[in-house]
């Protein structure tokens, strides 16, 4: 039994690794194919054939470009993400900070969204058809229907610029107390909560509404079971791989979705980072961001696949 | 436009733009202050209480919160690879130069105590004593030297490296001397080595992410892309500057999270407010605007050597389809002057008023365009992000086109890459100039045949003949009159339409005291953490 | 069956029943179609003239919708926008879920290593965050409605794929499709005649889903400066362009927030409230 | 009041599809006196279950209880609260569902499950519900009674999970226990031990239970009274004996008379041209070993021979491979070894490699109606699809043929307009029956296609088959676990246990079964006899070495 679930442990970090490597291929095809380089980019308008090629030539950007993401690639092996091209820091200190941030942001997100939706979700399905399910169904479907950038704009403006309650700009490095903290990230994380919750209520509802049709637990009715013990002991626990799937899911947009947040409130996250590096071309922090952003997503996947696997015994 | 600044006038203007914007490395920084002196005029106006607060007494102590628009990972402390605003504001406050400019464009000494030359080719430079770096080391005359020096260097990639090139030999004479040889006199060195690039550092660093320099603050954090956090360096050499107890620079690109950053108070300054948001601004107590005009402007660039700027009657068509006064009035929100497609602007002494703009006229343009043969044809015109405002004129320009069965194609293309890929290659297309000091610069580096920047592909021998007969002569009145009639030539000849002349605004705090214009760019020539203070 | 009454909420036709949300949401997809359709016949302005000085302008008789930030005529630009908005979603959406469909039914139905390289690659293609690589996309070949659609195409194609092929693998094991792999059917016939029918409800509400992603995806690409080229606009791009009127709620930006509220909410709900088949037939 | 249960014209109304209300319970009316079993017979539709859960005071979802009365120990059900009936509901009245195996809950143990009824009415504490379970779990016969409560319902037989699901019932002690069907999945051998230990618990606790069945057979051994309904209403109530020997109610003779199928009349000719010869035939699953068969034999070197117009039966038990070696006849699962000779020629083991000849000569007709036929195609296209595919038929052919192919199989032609879901179990047996006829096979495998049909239906489906036969010269080869249907239509009998065939016999001679196997295969049969069950003497080394689960 615990073999069976190291085995699948096991084959499932191999499969990251291949799509990693999938992805890390078409980021680096996908780079090649921006117009211009680092060089041409950092010069800007002053951009002459001879400034390029000196920068270039400085910058050792001569090489083949196959020839620099292999060595890149070779350099991952030892846990070296590269220099980048475009200021020449390790992209592991230029990443680092931004990680950390995007991390905290994610964090507190999931550490609010995911007991709100579920709770959301579980209730709602609990007591379907009522008024308190329409309303909550009329409005997850309100809110997945409205862009972000709306959400988080109206939010700017509502509760730093007329009300001053607070920061507009989510400045991480200023929080120095716990009242400071909720202040900084109280909008970023309700706009995503917002983005994300939404869907995880539908799934989680509707996987919950389906278990609930099954023979066990008309069977637990039968026992004269409450609706409560119906739900939480007999249908949430046989729901579970489906709502795990779609929370993992919708977290993963917390990796690299978050740009127009990031963008707003202008926190420093990853997500802005990879913007700015494909602005400049700078092919080593391209790479190690996408390789975040996939592994985030296949951790976040794989981890749910064991969760559904550990919660139902028939497939341990 | 708003209350605030409607109370200066357009003689007030100068031809140096606070902005220049992406980067002033690409422009050459040097040639722009080659007129030097009296040709640059006070290059800003500052508006309301800020104004007057110049006299007020400053009060020292605070932490002072700014927000640039360019944010890239690129961000550098290297002084010779500064390349966007940002690098040159953090540059200003940790490291010095050995002159820069003042208000009215005077040089001053800053780390040289002077400037000497016989001939004008080889130059001596007294260094100030006493300098120290933030980590103690003293100024020394192989630090110059060596800061001077490694512009040279190819590997170092020097955004100023075709300017230092005249300078063939520096020589450390003792440790507060050095003497600089430069390949052909020019009298204007102590001028160009007020440029930001050729700041002073520490003889054999390699690594500038200390920020070790001699500067009015010392380096905390710097994250690239991000923002920086600089503090009071007490050893200042300056007596009682800096006021400030520190300077945090942000990064914030996008234009109405700035905004919204500085009326919650999250900072104190906003730099280049998108003319949308001056409603918003207007609304809120305790806000001003600053606004500079100068030379800086976004033309469109029809080139004379491809279709279909080949026919003249296209380029006469166009210049009678740009409603030059939409395109202030809309795309620049008021925040502009009219122009009359020639690059010397009205703050400039050599400015020839009688070129007159040409006046929309879409009953003209569509005589022309008929003539042409082009009438119903769809033409691309190539706009971007990378270009001010480019869009918005682009769309006016498309608009009135439309009107009389002109089709213009706008295509929006990346700002990146854009000066690389479009930028004087594709047939029509925006471009954007940086204000130059003198007309000679302008017309040398964007209409002579010889141009590397010639737009349109103008050429014409007498334009040429000209320009060198004006760079010759000492005679004021002549020079006037030769760059007059020029401005005309261009304007009738060229290809290049230059609806107007752009305005920057920046948005402050009524705490900020003591901005001032400098001719070197906005935010006090990106000097003002030195000198600026907060209200108590 | 003399017991049979209707329930009010619930309207039969043509063997199908409806409710009373779905037929408004769908009301109103339509309305947004038809707009979408004849834009260029009813709007009362070109969409690049600038018609009014002042900008973010209220409304008023003859801007009925005010002006934008340039003083164009929002009116028409919304209008036009539900031609660029649902035209490029409809054609994204198109194409991704066709594509991921017929993918997913083949990966299906041939299983073995298609099935298994397919997925895997798919699956990598998935872990790419969508508005970085639509970033990337328009860095590298520039903005154009063909981009666009293709870009947004293949950001879901993966799902629909997804969601295809853990469907048809459900109907695979059934033993109709036995029976006509026995018969000695080709593929095209299996995934044509015996699965697509099959999977062709769940398939066209999730094709709804998608198409409301898409929709919120467009407007955020155009949000980070990467949708159509002006004066084209979708509603994302007019809100991002007149996001400076929302301190004073001008129409230009509330109007085309409410535009692509409408339509998404709209077709959430009809998904919701999809019409049902009646199985019940008198004999 | 002096039965423990008392209903009195109680109604049931369901809406559809279309909003419309249908009552499917028109007055039902029935007594149960203490400790008395009644059983609720009736084919599918006939509101047998709906009744049953009507006792408990549970209608299922679009269902209502619109009138009548349920007493039940003195309580009317009907009217009470859905609060007020938990708490009679596992206490009072139990209830033991048709499959146990989905109605246990997979993701929690067994022993959880069967006390939760202790832990939801605060009976006793969980120690000494775990005692009583314990010894419920001895009592009903269940292995290891100290041990299963500790697994998790999916490593458990079907036939234990449906001990165990009355251990489940019994732990609260009720008064009355409600068996759904509870036998009808189970494999006949394991059914007389789950049939003997309800029998024995039941009698033993003096419990009331409603036994719903469709299997007359099986009611006869457990009930003291049947109760027949249809439609909705009771059509006839009497003790078992009475309704086995004197029923009054045509639909009740019906009843009777399908649990008697005609023998076949046995081919007078013998015929001489072997139409499917297999020999030393070896297949099944998982990885591929050093010889070239796979780690899990299924079919285990079986031979077999059908004869032209003759028929072979395939028996045993689930699990015996007899499904198995139909796909592998069919070429669904290609056989790891031995040969399969089809009408003189050799066939491909894989079906994508027969010619399209062999396989429309070959048809296979699945158990399933429902999954066999596809659910999105109206009838007409689902038969007329090979007409198309084998015959190439243009439109109006293939119309003509499907009406008469509808014909042929008994169907009114208006249902091919009809798709499967709009039609009842034994139609799309027709149908799916009718769809491999309109290959014009020479074959027809049929695999448990009568299972899932109601006894009546079932005949009647066997009748049409030998009609078929009979008119088309077609052979069959019928998998079943059930012998009398076998017997009716087959002139061998092929008994496989394990993988392996055990025996070949002729009907006639099935009580002359040699192999020991066979002996107990075809002793487990239930009579129409209510004493068949209390008398049956079973050799107890051939159930421990035979009746595993």
């Amino acid at each position: 039994m615990k073999s069976g679930v190291l085995n699948l442990v096991l084959k499932r970090l191999a499969i990251t690794v291949v799509t990693l490597l999938i992805v890390l291929f078409a980021v680096f095809f996908a780079t090649s194919m921006l117009p211009g380089d680092t060089a041409s980019i950092l010069l800007g308008q002053a951009a002459t054939p001879e400034a390029v090629a000196g920068l270039r030539e400085a910058m050792h950007l001569n090489d083949p470009a196959i020839l620099r993401f292999l060595r890149w690639l070779f350099g991952l092996l030892h846990g070296d993400l590269g220099t980048s091209y475009a200021n020449e820091m390790p992209v592991a200190q230029l990443i680092g900070g931004r990680f950390v941030n995007t991390m905290e942001l994610a964090g507190i997100t999931t550490l609010l969204s995911v007991p709100l939706a579920l709770t959301l979700g579980i209730t709602a399905a609990m007591l379907r058809g009522s008024i308190y399910d329409r309303t909550v169904t009329i409005l997850s479907i309100g809110i997945i229907s409205v862009p972000e950038f709306m959400v988080a704009t109206l939010a700017v403006l509502v509760f730093a610029v007329y009300l001053r309650w607070l920061p507009a700009l989510s400045s991480v490095n200023e929080a120095h107390s716990l009242t400071d903290l909720v202040r900084i990230y109280a909008m970023p994380v309700i706009t995503l909560t917002f983005v994300i919750s939404a869907q995880m209520i539908r799934m989680t509802r509707a996987a919950v509404i389906e278990t609930l049709s099954t023979p066990y637990v008309e069977m637990a009715l039968l026992k004269g079971a409450s609706r409560s013990r119906m739900v939480l002991k007999h249908a949430l626990p046989n729901a579970l791989g489906p709502i795990v799937n779609a929370v993992a899911l919708s977290l993963s947009y917390l990796v690299g979705g978050v740009i127009i947040v990031e963008t707003i409130f202008n926190y420093p996250g990853i997500a802005k980072l990879m913007v700015d590096a494909v602005a400049t071309r700078d092919l080593p922090l391209i790479q190690s961001c996408a390789m975040i952003f996939c592994l985030g997503y296949l951790l976040l996947i794989t981890a749910a696949d064991i969760i559904a696997i550990i919660s139902n015994p028939r497939l341990r | 436009m708003t209350d605030k600044i409607t109370n200066w006038t357009s003689t007030d203007d100068a031809m140096v733009e606070n902005a220049i914007r992406r980067g002033a490395s690409r422009r050459e920084l040097l040639k722009m202050l080659l007129a030097g002196g009296a040709a640059v005029a006070a290059g800003s106006m500052v508006l309301g209480r800020a104004t007057n607060a110049v006299a007020a007494t400053p009060v020292s102590g605070g932490t002072f919160k700014a927000a640039g628009w360019s944010s890239s990972t690129a961000d550098t402390l290297d002084p010779a690879k500064a390349s966007l605003s940002t690098d040159y504001v953090r540059c200003c406050s940790l490291y010095n130069r050995l002159t820069f400019l003042d208000k009215d464009g005077v040089t001053q000494m800053e780390l040289a105590e002077s400037f000497d030359s016989k001939d004008a080719k080889t130059w001596t430079v007294k260094l100030r004593k006493g300098v120290t770096f933030h980590d103690g080391k003293d100024l020394t005359a192989d630090d110059v030297v060596f800061s001077l020096k490694r512009h040279l260097d190819k590997s170092i990639g020097s955004k100023v490296a075709k300017i230092a090139a005249q300078m063939t030999g520096f020589k450390a004479v003792d440790k507060s001397t050095v003497e600089i040889t430069l390949a052909d006199p020019n009298a204007d060195l102590p001028t160009i080595l007020a440029l930001h690039h050729f700041m002073i550092v520490a003889d054999g660093t390699t690594d500038f992410s200390k920020g070790n320099g001699t500067g009015a603050f010392v380096l905390q954090t710097f994250e690239p892309g991000v923002r920086s956090v600089v503090t009071k360096n007490k050893n200042y050499w300056k007596s009682g500057k800096p006021y400030l107890d520190s300077f945090e620079f942000i990064a914030i690109s996008d234009d109405s999270a700035r905004v919204n950053a500085l009326l919650s108070g999250d900072i104190n300054f906003a730099a280049s407010i998108n003319p949308r948001s001056m409603k918003l601004l207007d609304s809120q107590q305790g806000f001003e605007l600053s606004k500079t005009t100068s030379g800086n402007y976004t033309d469109l660039n029809i080139r004379l050597d491809m279709d279909p700027g080949s026919k003249a009657d296209f380029v006469a068509g166009m210049k009678y389809l740009v409603n030059r006064e939409q395109i202030v009035k809309s795309a620049l929100r008021g925040l502009g002057e009219i122009g009359n497609d020639q690059p010397v602007s009205p703050a400039n002494i050599f400015h020839n008023a009688d070129v007159k703009p040409k006046a929309f006229d879409p009953d003209k343009a569509k005589f022309h365009f008929q003539k042409a043969g082009l009438l119903g044809q769809s033409i691309p015109v190539v706009a971007s992000d990378a270009a001010t405002s480019s869009i918005d004129m682009a769309v006016i320009i498309q608009a009135a086109g439309a009107d009389i069965g002109m089709k213009l194609d706008v295509q929006r293309v990346p700002a990146d890459g854009y000066w690389d890929n479009y930028w004087l290659k594709a047939p029509i297309h925006f471009g954007n100039i940086n204000p130059r000091p003198t007309p000679d610069i302008l017309f040398s580096l964007l209409y002579a045949s010889s141009a590397p920047w010639n737009e349109s592909q103008y050429k014409s021998e007498k334009f040429d003949k000209m320009l060198v007969e004006a760079r010759g002569s000492l005679d004021q009145a002549k020079r006037k009159e030769i760059y007059g009639q020029m401005q005309a030539m261009v304007s009738e000849e060229a290809g290049t339409i230059i609806p107007a002349y752009i305005s920057n605004v920046d948005a402050l705090s009524s705490k900020v005291k003591g901005l001032e214009a400098n001719p070197l760019g906005g935010m006090m020539g990106y000097a003002m953490a030195e000198y600026l203070w907060l209200e108590a | 069956m003399t017991m049979a009454r209707a329930v009010a909420s619930r309207r039969s036709f043509l063997g199908h029943s409806y409710n009373l949300v779905g037929v408004i949401a769908s009301l109103i997809i339509l309305a947004w179609t038809l707009i979408a359709i004849f834009a260029p016949y009813i709007i009362p302005h070109s969409i690049g003239d600038i018609v009014d000085d002042d900008y973010f302008g209220p409304m008023r008789q003859g801007l009925w919708l005010g002006s934008d930030y340039l003083g164009r005529d929002m009116l028409s630009r919304v209008l036009m926008g539900a031609r660029y908005t649902v035209g490029i979603s409809l054609a994204a959406v198109a194409i991704s879920c066709f594509s991921g469909v017929v993918l997913g039914m083949i990966a299906a139905v041939t299983g073995g290593w298609l099935d298994t390289c397919l997925s895997r690659f798919l699956d990598a293609m998935n872990s790419i965050p969508s508005k970085l690589f639509g970033l990337v996309v328009v860095a590298a070949v520039g903005s154009s409605i063909p981009v666009l659609i293709l870009t947004l195409a293949v950001i879901y194609i993966p799902g629909a794929y997804r969601f295809a092929r853990a469907l048809a693998v459900n109907i695979n094991t059934m033993d109709f499709m036995t029976v006509a792999r026995v018969r000695g059917e080709s593929t095209i016939y299996l995934i044509g005649s015996e699965i697509l029918p099959n999977i062709i409800r769940p398939v066209l509400a999730d094709f709804g889903l998608r198409f409301v992603f898409i929709v919120l995806l467009l407007s955020g690409l155009s949000f980070l400066g990467l949708g159509l080229q002006p004066p084209l606009a979708d509603w994302g791009a007019l809100v991002r362009e007149n996001i400076g009127g929302l301190p004073f709620a001008a129409p230009a930006v509330i109007v085309p927030s409410l535009a692509i509220a409408s339509l998404t909410i709209s077709v959430n709900l009809l998904i919701d409230n999809l019409p049902k088949k009646i199985r019940d037939r008198d004999a | 009041m002096t039965n423990l249960v008392e209903v009195r014209n109680l109604k049931i109304e369901a809406t559809t599809d279309a909003g419309r209300v249908v009552e499917i319970i028109k007055g039902v009316s029935l007594d149960i006196a203490d400790g008395e079993i009644i059983a609720l017979i009736g084919e599918s539709g006939s509101g047998k279950t709906t009744v049953a859960l009507s006792l408990m005071g549970h209608a299922r979802p679009g269902c209502r209880i619109t009138g009548g009365e349920i007493n039940v120990n003195g309580k009317n059900m009907a009217a009470l609260s859905e609060k007020e009936r938990a708490k009679l509901r596992g206490t009072d009245i139990a209830y033991v569902p048709q499959s146990a195996a989905a109605s246990f809950n997979p993701s929690s143990t067994i022993m959880e499950q069967v006390i939760e009824v202790t832990r939801i009415h605060k009976l006793m504490p969980p120690e000494q519900a775990r005692k009583r379970a314990v010894e419920l779990f001895r009592a009903l016969s269940l292995p290891d009674p100290e041990g299963i409560g500790a697994r998790y319902p999916h490593q458990v037989s079907g036939g234990q999970l449906q001990r165990l699901s009355a251990a489940m019932a019994l732990i609260g002690d009720p008064k009355l226990v409600i068996f759904d069907e509870p036998t009808t999945a189970l494999d006949v051998t394991t059914q007389i031990d789950v049939l003997k230990a309800f029998k024995s618990v039941m009698r033993a606790g003096g419990i009331a239970g409603v036994y719903v069945s469709h299997d007359l057979a099986v009611v006869a051994q457990i009930a003291d009274r049947i109760v027949v309904l249809k439609g909705g209403e009771v059509q006839e109530t009497g003790t078992t004996a009475q309704i086995l020997s004197a029923a009054q109610h045509p639909y009740t003779r019906e009843l009777l008379a399908a649990f008697e199928p005609k023998r076949r009349q046995a081919q007078t000719e013998a015929s001489t041209n072997q139409l499917l010869r297999i020999d030393n035939v070896t297949a099944g699953y998982g990885a591929v070993r050093d010889d070239g068969l796979p780690l899990i034999r299924a079919v285990d070197s079986v031979s077999l021979l059908v004869e032209k117009g003759r028929n072979l039966g395939v028996i045993g038990e689930s699990g015996c491979g007899k499904s198995t070696l139909a796909r592998v006849i069919a070429g669904i699962h290609p056989a790891a070894a031995g040969d399969i000779v089809f009408d003189g020629k050799d066939l491909q083991r894989a079906a994508r490699n027969r010619s399209q000849d062999q396989l429309r000569e070959m048809q296979i007709v699945f158990q399933y109606a429902d999954t066999a036929l596809n659910p999105a195609k109206p009838v007409e296209d689902i038969i007329a699809r090979p007409l198309a595919f084998y015959h190439r038929l243009d439109r109006q052919a293939r119309s003509k043929r499907v009406d008469e192919l509808l014909d042929m199989v008994r169907l009114p032609r208006a249902l091919r307009y009809r798709h499967p879901s709009e039609l009842s179990g034994g139609q799309k047996q027709r149908v799916n029956f009718a769809r491999a006829l309109a290959a014009n096979p020479k074959l027809i495998i049929c695999d448990e296609i009568t299972s899932a049909l109601d006894t009546v239906v079932a005949s009647a489906v066997i009748d049409l088959l030998k009609e078929l036969q009979r008119e088309l010269g077609l052979s069959y080869i019928f998998i079943s676990h059930d012998l009398s249907v076998v017997e009716a239509i087959c002139d061998e009998i092929m008994v496989m246990y394990n993988g392996e065939r055990v025996e070949q016999i002729t009907p006639d001679k099935v009580k002359a079964a040699t192999h020991p196997y066979s002996k107990l295969l075809f002793s487990s049969v239930p009579k129409l006899d209510p004493t068949w069950l209390d008398g049956l003497v079973r050799d107890p080394e051939l159930v421990s070495q035979y009746g595993h689960r």
